[in-house]
């Protein structure tokens, strides 16, 4: 199938990003706005069509589908290894193309609702297209070096559109963290890369992923360090995974990272770029199977279920709404992770990795609808802090109901999109690795509490008195809310697996019904608890918040995990190796020139004595060098 | 002998007619008239620098007393060269100075007299002869250097110039007679076939090596140049640092080539160390200089050091080296003397601090003192890169690359006091900087002969192969 | 060819003399008797030159030829010396070495 | 005249007519309309080249050789390959954006420009040269300008950077002096006649004693002006004292004549040498790379900042060098390029922010992108290109020399190698800390409310440097595979 014309799909945004960045002066906030929604409207309907063809037309060969490439070659490194440019179109690269395009085009048409009359609304929209074009290269990427560049562009568009609001040094100083905590974690993937690339010698996808392609089969030739360095090499691309993901421990620039508009923590924060990384393991799924018997793999699953844990329970005493959904999308990544993790390759085994890409792929729909939502409410009452809300039910019924039926999803309420994929990575897990899915099971319960700690919180209890009553958000807004809501309700009956799976063959999936009934009850139980805490307004939460103590405080301080970031850069490598190399420079190095100089200066003022002035003295030396020249050859120089 | 043979002393007969002539003008020309003698020695002088490129073929007369030859012929040329520029020079300060005082052609007769000297000396083929141009070069110097009677400091430097010479020349004499002993004969000719490398020769050679180093200032006989440049008139400095050093190290180099070629192996040895020596003091003692005289004295002894660089090599490389760099050394520092001169002249200033800002008012001459201080320094393109290049060259093709090392640090250091004079000229506004003022015809001509000189030697070729051709005489 | 006495005792005394030509140039106080040593110097080597060419190449003459020389530029060099000394005398009424020691470093 | 010599005639030219010009406005419009010029033949070079290239597979094209100094068959003998074109046109870029960039020299104009163009000669005249001695010639008259440029058009402490830059430079090209001349007298090793070219001593087989003693002299020699680690600190003085276009031309070009020399000198010359001392050298430069880098995280002069930057980014060129991999070279010619025209950049902004704020301190600035729009976001792009943002050239020169030097199967060479890619992490820190601080945040100081907004000329300068480094970093194909197909000779010699 040809499949030229998906190169458009990013090319379109590109273009809104130079149009609107380049004319950025020129343009007027209105036309600009639609602009980018037009852009992006047409590159969605691109990849719904390239779904279409791929899943119904002519993706499925012999049952199997097929991964179709189209590249031309962008630089040459050696003979064999080189970057190449070009779109690889295979079911997952499909399913994210769908993600992305449907969140961002919602996002847009949202912002031109919620950044009305900020000045920079170009800028803005221009971002976003930045955005959305290095988001769907990386989804398209077709070879490793490929996916590193756009995975930086995304990473410096994150970083443009946390700053976005660049006169507020909390929005400067939260970019830069999160750019810098990617790009330190980008370190890992690009030294695995160069690994990869040495010992395999290629980039290419398709050419790493054959389970029968020399790089998976020759991984034990090599070792270092007792693993091979396949493994070591995927180890540390999954680093790059988990820093773009906000796995612990490199997750501490996502809350942060909240500074940003609303709309971009909804598209960028929550549905997209932040599943950068599951996407990425699952990218090279075979490899972390098969290698080492899945060594590297294991590490992503627990490194996966400790960070949704531990999410989940910070996610409890956080008070900013915003950053409560980042806790909570980084635990649900963590589930996505440990999904991947616990997954196998063929057939049904591969339950795990169709689960994480399923719940990806609901978890961005509901996601982003709890951020829109979350947004909407912040545009009413100028506040992120659950203290200044309250009854806002009655003032924003959509916001609400839409907000609720996410609060479901996310909970994994029956029926609901959440529901199916959780379930699926329930099962997983269950029948991979116990103590994963006991932790997953409890973290079920805790993000029903906290979600609905949230709800209440914002819809129900004592309203505070609002200085100007807040109103429901225009159409504008409200609109992708209820479309995020639709697909959020519905997306879980999706046949997922069938398109889906680790060996591209598809398989018939069926709830497992009393795993599925455990964590509805969990779930129940969460919410039920919401219900008697935060329903009415009383002071449970708060001795229960006492009763923790010292707890409660950790929890609430995110574990200080920040503080030991703080304290490895400004004190280790701030005070003790670049003052210490500063001083260096100055004193020794430059020291050490200067001395050459100055000595020779001095010396010179030293022997100024010799030209005395006296001719007897210069008759002296004279006689004397005479006398000495003579002895010298003499008595050296002859016999 | 017939007497033709006279006229292959072309050049010292002129010279002497012009002397005589000087002296018969002298008389005749009526007190108020006295400053057409300048124009009158330049002229004649002028003619004399013409007619001397007229070729003259090699001889060797008075039983090898005098003898020349076609490099001796062109490096007498070259001499002529530079000493005409200097007359050009010092004209302006001659009208005003000396001619007032009613000393005017006395300068011209005892400057004229010491190149006659030099003339002797450097084409004398035995020691007699040697010694009687040394002498005459040298006495009449002493006297010019205290020429301007009325300064001390003029007087000073000319008993020290003095009182050094006759010491050198003694001593270098005592190295003579014993040469005289070992070898049985003053002519070169026969004491290169005798002299070999025993105790009494090396002492004698020694000696006399010592005696014409004071003339060239290398260390540990060079005690005198500063105070001397310092005291002396302007031209007089500029005379004894170009003319009678260039002289003294092409006679050194002959000497040393040809009859000292049996003692190379002990002489290349004395010249590596004192040639190290004479860089380093040289240099060091530049650094902190503030008067331009003494500065240019002291670097001019440090350049001194770099020549020594192509005499080691000992070979026709060496020899071409040599004199192409000396040509090339004495258009520099003809030309920063000439800077000296003019400035010293108008506003009495001979201080480094005393050129701050000089560029944004005299900018031409700046441009003439950076050149030749670029010159100096060995800085492309100007002809003392090429000059110094090859000399260093001269010495690695003998392998002696850690002399080579040595001088090229030493390039650095020089490197640093020229650029010394760059700031103050350039990089310094300067609260009273010099004034503007106008050069007189022969001043600026005098300058722009040196900065064409600067500018054209280096890149034009012809000239290098043209003294490599000559100087295969003495291999 | 003097009886009795080889070269050596004569180039003894030669040297003698030289070294005292040396020694007093370094050491007198007064222009003038530094002139002197010079002329010590200098008539050291002259009776050198005479010597030589007596004993040792008796048939030329050109120690000889050379002493003479030597005795007449010796003169012209001593007048010039004195005339300077003289004009500095002038100026500074001293004969005295360290009154020229204005020029120094 | 041939193509190449043009490239010599034209500033010579250019300087003579400035010569006769009188006040800014004629100086200016005189070096502009000769730096285009000189562009204009650049860019017609790099043509010229390609056809050439295509029926012509020696070493060097365009070669012309004249007889200087028979004697020591010394010969003015020009040819380029890949490389040198590459270099020929950065440097006529960052010449003409020089230009613009000074459009307004209070002080002087006429000599300035005039030693900016005898700059650009010498390093012109160094890029087209293949024999030894005029290489030399062009070098020294390359650095020698600098002194005047800064000791007269600088700012702060000028006449001491001035003076200590000058010496370390000129000191260390007579270090090299000693080198050129161990590899002249050495060049008969084979019989041959003693030559200057470098061709033709390529071919000898220079005997190792020899290589051993001068290959650190001419590496030094040369490594000196890359800024290599001990011997940088004539850089951060005197970048901070230089006039912003002089800033330019030496960060962005007369720095790359390092590089360059090492590469054509003393690693095609003398293979073992390099060889020999290979080890030793890489740590010195690896230690420059992270060196350069933290030392620039502390600095608050912007220009200190950018020059230990330098330092680090070239630490990378030598270390790729130093790696003797075919694919590190390409990277390191590529960094070098990517480098001049960034750094170029940078001083042009910085310039254009002191000439405003009268202000480097990084202190003192903040908030300047909401009153100067446009220089701030050239000078966030410009950020984020310097630190190794795809799209950029500064990306495709690090991969490849990342790529190339982990080729290397050396366990030793790895560490480095990663020590060296760690790197990129430091730069990200220290240029989001200067954009964050001074483009970024409140604005400051309320004095800077209405500074001027950036001028035609002062945009001409930027887009004439930008439009390359976003070239080489979109499509990079092309001139990476003009240097590759350069750089075999010299795989030849030294592997």
């Amino acid at each position: 199938m040809d499949i030229s014309y998906t190169i458009l799909i990013p090319l379109i945004p590109l273009a809104v990003f130079l149009l609107l960045g380049i004319f950025n002066q020129k343009i007027k906030p209105a036309v600009s706005g639609y602009i980018g929604v037009a852009g992006l409207s047409t590159s969605a309907a691109l990849s719904f069509y390239t779904a279409y063809q791929y899943f119904f037309v002519h993706g499925k060969v012999d049952g199997t589908y097929q991964a179709i490439v189209q590249k031309v070659t962008w630089m040459n490194f050696t003979d064999t290894l080189h970057i190449d440019m070009g779109v690889l179109i295979d079911p997952i690269s499909i399913m994210m193309l769908i993600v992305v395009s449907i969140v961002s085009l919602m996002v847009h048409i949202y912002s031109r609702g919620y950044m009305k009359g900020d000045d920079g609304y170009t800028r803005f929209f221009s971002f976003l297209s930045l955005f959305s074009f290095s988001m769907f290269g990386l989804v398209l990427a077709t070879n490793l070096f490929q996916i590193y560049i756009f995975w930086e562009l995304v990473g410096v568009s994150s970083f443009l559109l946390i700053g976005y609001y660049y006169t507020k040094p909390s929005a400067v100083s939260a970019a830069k963290k999160a750019f810098i905590v990617t790009r330190f974690a980008d370190l890992g993937f690009l030294i695995g890369i160069l690994i990869i690339g040495y010992y395999t010698g290629t980039f290419d996808f398709e050419t790493l992923n054959n389970p029968e392609g020399s790089a998976i089969l020759n991984w034990a030739s090599t070792s270092f360090m007792g693993l091979s360095v396949i493994t070591w090499a995927l180890i540390l691309m999954f680093m790059g995974g988990a820093g773009k993901s906000a796995m612990f421990p490199l997750h501490i620039w996502l809350p942060d990272a909240m500074e940003g508009p609303t709309p971009v923590s909804a598209l960028i924060h929550a549905a997209t770029m932040v599943v950068a990384g599951v996407y990425l393991v699952a990218r090279l799924f075979p490899m972390f199977y098969f290698v080492e018997d899945g060594f590297a793999l294991n590490i992503v699953a627990y490194v996966g279920a400790f960070s949704s844990l531990i999410a989940a329970i910070i996610a409890i005493t956080q008070t900013d709404i915003k950053r409560v959904l980042a806790f909570s999308t980084m635990s649900q990544i963590g589930y996505m992770m440990l999904a991947l993790g616990v997954s196998k390759y063929e057939g049904h085994d591969g339950l795990g990795y169709m689960a994480s890409m399923f719940h990806l792929f609901t978890h961005a729909m509901f996601k982003a609808l709890l951020f829109l939502a979350a947004g909407s409410v912040i545009h009413a009452v100028h506040s992120n802090y659950l203290k200044d809300m309250g009854g806002l039910r009655k003032y924003m019924p959509i916001t609400n109901i839409t907000f609720l039926i996410a609060a479901l999803a996310i909970a994994g309420f029956p029926l609901t999109s959440g529901f199916f994929s959780k379930d699926e990575i329930l099962v997983a897990a269950f029948e991979n690795n116990m103590l994963i899915y006991i932790s997953s099971v409890l973290v079920a319960g805790l993000t029903a509490f906290y979600m609905f700690r949230l709800y209440f919180g914002i819809f129900w209890g004592k309203e505070t008195n609002y200085k100007h009553a807040p109103h429901e958000s225009p159409i504008s807004m409200t609109f992708p809310l209820m479309v995020l809501a639709f697909i959020s309700l519905v997306g879980g009956f999706i046949p997922f697996s069938e398109y889906v799976s680790a060996d591209r063959v598809g398989f018939e999936m069926h709830l497992n019904y009393p795993l599925a009934a455990v964590a509805v009850t969990v779930g129940l139980i969460g919410i039920a608890l919401a219900w008697v805490f935060y329903k009415k307004e009383n002071n449970l939460a708060s001795k229960f918040a006492n009763a923790f103590g010292v707890f409660y405080k950790w929890t609430y301080d995110k574990f200080y995990i920040d503080e030991v970031y703080l304290f490895v850069t400004k004190k280790i490598i701030f005070n003790l190796i670049a003052a210490p190399i500063a001083w260096f420079d100055k004193k020794v190095v430059d020291g050490t020139m200067e001395g050459i100089g100055n000595k020779t200066v001095v010396i010179s003022k030293k022997i100024k004595g010799m030209q005395s002035g006296k001719v007897q003295d210069y008759a002296l030396s004279f006689v004397a060098g005479v006398v000495i020249l003579a002895l010298v050859f003499i008595y050296l120089w002859t016999n | 002998m017939d007497f033709s043979s006279f006229l292959l002393m072309r050049q010292e007969i002129i010279l002497l007619a012009i002397i005589l002539l000087l002296l018969i003008a002298e008389i005749f020309i009526p007190k108020n008239k006295k400053s057409s003698i300048v124009h009158l020695a330049i002229f004649l002088f002028g003619i004399h620098t013409v007619v001397g490129f007229l070729a003259i073929s090699e001889c060797s007369i008075f039983g090898g007393s005098f003898q020349t030859n076609n490099l001796i012929h062109f490096f007498k040329n070259v001499l002529n060269i530079g000493v005409f520029i200097l007359l050009l020079q010092s004209a302006d300060w001659l009208q005003e100075k000396i001619v007032t005082q009613n000393k005017g052609t006395e300068f011209f007769i005892l400057l004229f007299s010491s190149l006659l000297g030099m003339y002797f000396m450097i084409s004398s083929g035995d020691f007699l002869m040697f010694y009687i141009g040394l002498e005459l070069s040298t006495l009449p110097v002493a006297a010019l250097a205290a020429y301007e009677t009325s300064k001390r400091i003029s007087s000073e430097s000319g008993i020290k110039l003095i009182l050094s010479a006759g010491l050198a020349s003694g001593i270098s004499l005592f190295g003579v007679s014993l040469l005289y002993a070992t070898s049985g004969s003053i002519f070169f000719h026969d004491i290169i076939g005798v002299i070999s490398a025993n105790n009494l020769t090396i002492l004698g050679f020694v000696l006399f090596f010592a005696g014409l180093s004071f003339k060239i200032s290398i260390v540990p006989f060079h005690f005198w140049t500063a105070d001397v440049y310092e005291g002396a008139p302007i031209s007089v400095a500029s005379y004894l640092s170009v003319i009678s050093k260039g002289a003294a190290v092409f006679i050194l180099m002959i000497l040393l080539f040809t009859i000292f070629k049996p003692l190379m192996h002990v002489w290349e040895n004395i010249v590596y160390v004192v040639a190290i020596a004479t860089m380093f003091i040289g240099n060091l003692f530049a650094l902190r200089q503030e008067n331009m005289k003494r500065f240019l004295a002291f670097s001019s002894i440090a350049q001194a050091g770099f020549i020594l660089l192509g005499i080691i090599s000992g070979s026709q490389l060496g020899t071409t080296t040599v004199v192409y760099f000396v040509m090339i050394y004495i258009f520099s520092n003809l030309a920063a003397f000439g800077v000296v001169q003019a400035i010293s002249l108008k506003t009495g200033k001979e201080n480094m601090s005393d050129y701050e800002g000089l560029y944004r008012t005299n900018p031409n001459l700046s441009l003439v003192m950076l050149l030749a201080l670029f010159s100096l320094a060995g800085i492309p393109p100007v002809a003392g890169f090429f000059g110094k290049f090859f000399l260093f060259t001269a010495a690695a093709s003998e392998g002696y690359y850690l002399l080579v090392f040595l001088a090229v640090v030493n390039v650095t250091i020089s490197l640093y006091y020229y650029l010394l004079v760059v700031r103050a000229m350039f990089l310094r506004k300067g609260e009273n900087p010099i004034p503007f003022f106008k050069n007189k015809l022969y001043m600026r001509l005098g300058l722009v002969i040196t900065v064409v000189g600067i500018l054209v030697l280096g890149l034009y070729s012809p000239l290098y192969d043209y003294i490599y051709e000559l100087s295969s005489l003495f291999n | 060819m003097i009886a009795g006495i080889s070269i050596y005792e004569i180039l003894t005394v030669t040297s003698i003399l030289f070294f005292i030509g040396v020694y007093g140039f370094i050491t007198r106080k007064n222009l003038i008797s530094i002139l002197m040593s010079v002329e010590l110097i200098l008539n050291s080597t002259v009776i050198n030159f005479v010597i030589i060419n007596k004993y040792l190449y008796p048939d030329m003459l050109q120690g000889v030829f050379f002493s003479i020389f030597i005795i007449a530029v010796a003169a012209a060099e001593t007048a010039l010396a004195i005339a300077i000394i003289i004009n500095l005398y002038r100026q500074i009424n001293s004969v005295e070495v360290k009154d020229t020691e204005i020029m120094k470093y | 005249m041939d193509i190449l010599s043009l490239f010599v005639v034209v500033p010579v030219l250019t300087i003579l007519a400035l010569v006769f010009t009188k006040g800014l406005k004629q100086a200016r419009l005189v070096s502009m309309v000769g730096s285009m010029f000189q562009l204009g033949m650049a860019v017609n070079l790099v043509i010229a080249y390609f056809k050439e290239r295509a029926i012509n597979d020696n070493i060097m094209v365009f070669t012309k050789d004249y007889v200087w100094f028979e004697q020591f068959n010394i010969h003015y003998a020009i040819g380029v390959d890949g490389i040198s074109v590459a270099l020929l046109v950065l440097t006529s870029i960052v010449v003409l954006a020089g230009v613009f960039i000074s459009w307004k020299m209070p002080d002087l104009p006429k000599e300035f420009f005039i030693s900016l163009l005898v700059l650009a000669t010498g390093v012109y005249g160094f890029f087209i040269s293949i024999d030894l001695f005029t290489m030399f010639v062009f070098y020294e008259i390359a650095v020698i300008p600098m002194y005047l440029l800064i000791g007269i058009w600088g700012s702060g402490p000028k006449e001491y950077s001035a003076m200590k830059l000058t010496l370390m430079l000129m000191g260390a090209s007579a270090v090299l002096l000693v080198g050129v001349l161990g590899i002249y007298f050495n060049s008969n090793a084979d019989g041959g006649a003693l030559t200057f070219n470098i061709l033709e001593i390529a071919q000898v087989n220079i005997p190792f004693e020899a290589q051993k003693l001068f290959f650190p002299l001419t590496f030094i020699g040369f490594a000196v002006l890359g800024a290599l680690f001990p011997f940088h600190t004539w850089s951060p003085d005197g970048h901070a004292s230089a006039p912003t276009a002089v800033s330019m031309l030496h960060a962005g070009v007369l720095m790359k004549l390092g590089g360059y020399g090492v590469f054509r000198i003393a690693m095609f010359l003398l293979p073992e040498g390099a060889m020999h001392w290979d080890t030793f050298f890489i740590i010195l430069a690896a230690i420059g790379v992270v060196y350069g880098a933290f030392g620039a995280i502390r600095q608050t002069d912007l220009k200190y900042i950018n020059a230990y930057a330098s330092v680090s980014h070239l630490g990378l060129v030598l270390f790729a060098l130093l790696t003797l991999n075919k694919t590190a070279w390409n990277g390191a010619i590529i960094q070098s390029l990517s480098h001049g025209l960034l750094t170029a950049m940078f001083f042009a902004l910085i310039g254009m922010i002191y000439g405003r704020t009268n202000t480097r301190d990084i202190k003192k600035l903040g908030g300047l992108m909401k009153v100067l729009p446009f220089i701030g976001a050239i000078y966030v792009i410009t950020g984020l290109a310097y630190l190794g943002l795809p799209g950029f050239s500064g990306f495709v020169a690090e991969m490849n020399i990342f790529v190339g030097a982990f080729e290397n199967p050396s366990m030793f060479n790895r560490v480095l190698t990663i020590l060296a890619v760690s790197s990129i992490v430091v730069t990200a820190v220290y240029i989001l800390r200067l954009v964050g601080k001074i483009m970024m945040g409140p604005l400051v100081n309320d004095d800077f409310k209405d500074l001027p907004k950036a001028t035609w000329y002062e945009k001409t300068g930027i887009l004439l440097l930008l439009i390359p480094i976003i070239a080489i970093g979109v499509a990079p194909l092309w001139l990476s595979d003009m240097i590759m197909a350069s750089l075999d000779p010299f795989i030849k010699g030294v592997l």
